[in-house]
């Protein structure tokens, strides 16, 4: 798997994705700057990471998702390709329409830097195949805009495609629509969602329960 | 056109001998804009002018520092040819008039103190005062600091590790907020600010000038009362986002060998970062401000000179690396202008629409700077605590200190900070002593802490001193990381007092005997004073910031007790 | 001239912001205050002449970028 | 009564969010667009029926919690 991380004026957590992208790919992952209109040749999978793209300053991800890099995030994504946007990553692909709903401001209107617990609500995908479905495990949490929101039907439609990736667990802090913390595409090839699992890949760091996110994408 | 008389020097904060002084090495009647730079080159925020003398005993030295006191931020050595380069900084007065912004432009502004020497911010830590939390005002006031400093913080992505938080009345009208930054660089890639090479250019980088907090400088130099809260002088707004592509734009541009001389704009602006830069250099430098990429119209040399703007640096580059240097930066979105160049008359010249708006000889500028031994004396020391008399049982007695706003769970605040993003974080608040900070691509941490107990430094300031040092070296010790140097934050009253210039003195003979016995340097940091309102000074607060290295991150020591496990006391009791 | 675009969430979608600031307006003691829903205002200054030719141009720059018509409405007004 | 208060900050004040829109704005070929603003706009429902004594409990409102006063101006509009 050859993955792509893009680099959007304003992102922060691109080096923490690197580090997980190189300990379970066993490869240095790509770096594209927004301003590019090709993705590298050969790219499988594009990550677009955390962080505050253009300050978040107008709507979150609103105007990443305008960058010229985006036009070929999508063409990527009509192919089959894969897509995984993490945070303010998962605000640009909703931004982009890749995704459907938006996330609105935390219902406390804090920003929220803790760990919480996610369900594994399928992992018949390439996202999850490492969990068990079902499984819980803890993922930090870092974002003032992570309210997942969309219409009754889109929801409904989701949950009845089995689109809902991961929930919230233990607690729903954010205020999210049924808990979702993240969902996927309906061909299971672009998955976003607001905690980090690249935060939790190394003991060291309090644990590895984001590990197989990238181990199950390592081994596809 | 205004009169340059006494009367005008004092509304700028200079006293009368300070006036003769300015018309002594002038010469003549300095313009506006030359009374304004000397305003704020000789206010106690820039020149130091009450504390250099005791600041003096701090002790500064070891082996394993490479750049004390005197750079933008200290630089220790800590092992694999890296270096930690850290500071402490106060943003005070702006936090109680605009608490967010007061707080976020605090941790800008140290935050470019670090990196402008080459260092990639790690980590960012904070010690915070707040008046009764029973009061609305200060409710206000948390609220507002606490965001701002997470606001900021977790936008540029620097994970905010730790910090402290106290409360009591004396900081009702008055809180502090002392932001620190710790970064790391490579030891033989470390930029300093001293600029050189006549000709070279020298550079603008970063937002564009505005009106913003003229005069900040001097208003943290005076005292607060309560018309100051109507004042209301021009808030600055940070701009976090801009603040981090300065941040990647700058260390680009240091992996190249562009730079002379870099140094960021901080309070007083283009004029303290280019009189500091010249006179470092021991050169002398040529603004032209019509270049200066400006925010607003119609702005004078005086404004441009005295504009607080955040987010802006000043740099000498070598002509022939200036292209590339431009591109690098224009790639960042970042303005980028050439404004002046250097020269070899040892003056600061200010060229405004063809107009001499300054031409100051530098070095008196710095060397005549108004130097004060003020007059102190021993504080009163309050009474002596009697004796215990209220025997609550245990339980309701711990429950109480438990439920104490001195002592309760920080929680609130640090999971408003973002403490993971980097991927480096071994120990997050609440974790352990000290904060623990891998360094990307090695086994080494750093273990991170900020200290002061200030109602100790009331009851006796010498000991009260000696021990925010030893806290701070103890903290550090226990997670099992070798304590190396410090960075301090002293906040006092007003220095004019005999008493609070007692109390300044009397923590720093404690501090520099605890750094002296502890093999703890001092290699950098900040001094706030005149906080007071109504003439009442808050607590004598001297901040204390410390590091210390872990040769193997693995065996960083937490305080999360686990069971089966045997606790043991050291120490007399 | 000048174009000044404002941006509400639309109706039905909940707005935790508008929320947060009617509770402290009761607790204020604001009693007259019932729902409360906050949006964003956007000044443009445009180079553009003509009115009409402007406020198009201002409902474009809504639509690409400025709301998000997923939850927002925005309505364009030009003035001087 | 609805009472619209829309709060902009000072002139003179830096205002990042209107800055990163103007580049945005630019960047995706809105030659025309200059300076940017950015403010808020917060929509009450004021049981109040009087369109005076509404304006000035939002301005109240206004100066008390809604505007930070340092940094922002506001004005009060009564529609409805
Ligand atoms: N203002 C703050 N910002 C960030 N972290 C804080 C702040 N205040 C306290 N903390 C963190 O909360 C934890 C508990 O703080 P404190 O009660 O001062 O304990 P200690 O005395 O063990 O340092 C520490 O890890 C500290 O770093």
């Amino acid at each position: 798997m050859q993955a792509a991380i893009l680099l959007f004026p304003g992102i922060n957590r691109e080096r923490d994705m690197i580090l997980a992208v190189r300990q379970s790919f066993g490869r240095e992952p790509a770096i594209v700057w927004h301003k590019e209109t090709e993705l590298p040749a050969g790219t499988d999978l594009v990550i677009l990471p955390g962080g505050f793209s253009f300050g978040d300053y107008l709507r979150c991800g609103a105007m990443a998702a305008q960058s010229p890099i985006m036009r070929a995030v999508k063409a990527h994504a009509e192919r089959g390709g894969y897509v995984l946007g993490v945070c303010n990553g998962f605000q640009i692909i909703t931004e982009t329409g890749l995704l459907p709903g938006v996330l609105l401001r935390n219902a406390g209107l804090r920003f929220l830097s803790m760990d919480t617990m996610l369900r594994v609500e399928r992992n018949d995908t390439v996202f999850t195949a490492k969990w068990e479905k079902g499984a819980e495990f803890r993922a930090p949490m870092a974002h003032g805009d992570g309210n997942y929101t969309a219409d009754e039907d889109t929801l409904d439609r989701l949950e009845g495609e089995g689109l809902v990736a991961f929930r919230y667990s233990d607690i729903n802090r954010n205020g999210s629509a049924r808990s979702i913390a993240g969902i996927f595409s309906p061909n299971l090839r672009v998955l976003g969602l607001m905690p980090h699992p690249e935060n939790l890949v190394d003991p060291l760091m309090g644990g590895t329960d984001g590990k197989p996110l990238f181990d199950s994408l390592a081994a596809a | 056109m205004t009169d340059v008389n006494l009367t005008l020097a004092k509304s700028f904060g200079l006293n009368e001998e300070e006036w003769g002084k300015v018309l002594e090495i002038m010469g003549r009647t300095p313009s506006l804009t030359e009374l304004g730079i000397f305003s704020v080159m000789w206010s106690e925020h820039c020149s130091y002018k009450s504390s250099r003398v005791w600041l003096k005993e701090l002790p500064t030295k070891a082996p394993w520092v490479i750049h004390g006191p005197g750079e933008n931020a200290g630089v220790i050595d800590i092992g694999d040819g890296l270096a930690a380069i850290f500071k402490m900084e106060s943003h005070n007065h702006p936090s109680f008039i605009e608490p967010y912004q007061g707080a976020a432009t605090g941790v800008g502004g140290i935050l470019r103190d670090v990196f402008t020497m080459g260092a990639r911010p790690i980590a960012n830590l904070n010690a915070l005062r707040f008046g009764d939390p029973a009061l609305p005002v200060t409710k206000r006031v948390v609220d507002g600091v606490v965001r701002g400093i997470g606001g900021y913080g977790n936008c540029v992505g620097v994970p905010t590790v730790g910090g402290e938080v106290n409360f009591h009345p004396a900081y009702n009208g008055n809180p502090l907020v002392n932001a620190m930054t710790v970064g790391i660089a490579h030891q033989d890639r470390i930029f300093l600010s001293a600029a050189a090479g006549v000709g070279n250019p020298v550079v603008y980088v970063g937002s564009k000038t505005g009106r913003d907090g003229i005069h900040g400088a001097t208003m943290a130099s005076t005292e607060f009362d309560a018309a100051s809260e109507d004042k209301r002088p021009t808030v600055q707004v940070g701009d976090p986002f801009t603040e981090k592509l300065l941040i990647e734009a700058c260390l680009e541009l240091m992996q190249t060998d562009a730079i002379v001389a870099i140094q960021d704009m901080g309070a007083a602006g283009l004029t303290s970062s280019s009189v500091e830069m010249a006179g470092k250099g021991g050169v002398g430098i040529e603004l032209n401000l019509d270049d200066v990429p400006q925010r607003e119209t119609g702005m004078s040399a005086y404004e441009m000179m005295l504009s607080e703007s955040q987010e802006r640096m000043l740099l000498v580059l070598k002509p022939e690396r200036s292209n590339m240097a431009r591109a690098i930066i224009e790639k960042w979105d970042l303005d980028y202008a050439v404004i002046g160049h250097i020269t070899d008359t040892g003056r600061i010249v200010v060229k405004h629409k063809g107009q001499t708006e300054a031409d100051i000889p530098l070095s008196p500028l710095a060397d005549a700077a108004p130097l004060y031994n003020r007059p102190i004396a021993e504080t009163l020391k309050p009474a002596k605590l009697g004796p215990i008399t209220s025997h609550a049982p245990l339980d309701q007695a711990l429950m109480k200190l438990v439920g104490s706003p001195d002592l309760c769970s920080r929680r609130w605040i640090f999971d408003q900070y973002d403490s993971s993003v980097g991927g480096q974080t071994v120990k997050r608040p609440a974790q352990a002593d000290a904060a623990i900070v891998r360094l990307d691509g090695s086994n080494r941490a750093l273990a991170i802490t900020t200290d002061v107990t200030p109602r100790y430094c009331v009851a006796d300031a010498e000991v009260g001193g000696a021990q925010a040092v030893a806290e701070a070296w103890r903290n550090i010790t226990a997670t099992g990381a070798k304590p190396l140097a410090i960075t301090d934050n002293m906040n006092f009253g007003n220095p004019e007092k005999p008493e609070i210039m007692g109390q300044f003195a009397s923590a720093i003979k404690g501090m520099a005997a605890a750094c002296k016995a502890l093999d703890f340097p001092v290699v950098s940091g900040n001094v706030s004073l005149y906080n007071e309102t109504e003439g009442k000074p808050i607590l004598p607060t001297p901040a204390i910031g410390a590091v210390g290295v872990l040769a193997d991150a693995a065996q960083a020591v937490g305080y999360g007790l686990v069971s089966g496990l045997s606790l043991v006391a050291v120490g007399d009791t | 001239m000048k174009a000044i675009v404002t941006i509400m969430l639309k109706n039905g979608v909940l707005d935790p912001q508008g929320k947060a600031i009617g509770h402290a307006l009761n607790n204020l003691g604001f009693d007259q205050v019932g729902e409360v829903r906050m949006g964003k205002v956007i000044e443009l200054e445009l180079t553009e002449t003509d009115a009409a030719n402007a406020k198009e141009a201002a409902e474009e720059m809504a639509r690409k970028l400025l709301a998000n018509t997923v939850i927002e409405s925005f309505k364009v007004e030009i003035v001087g």
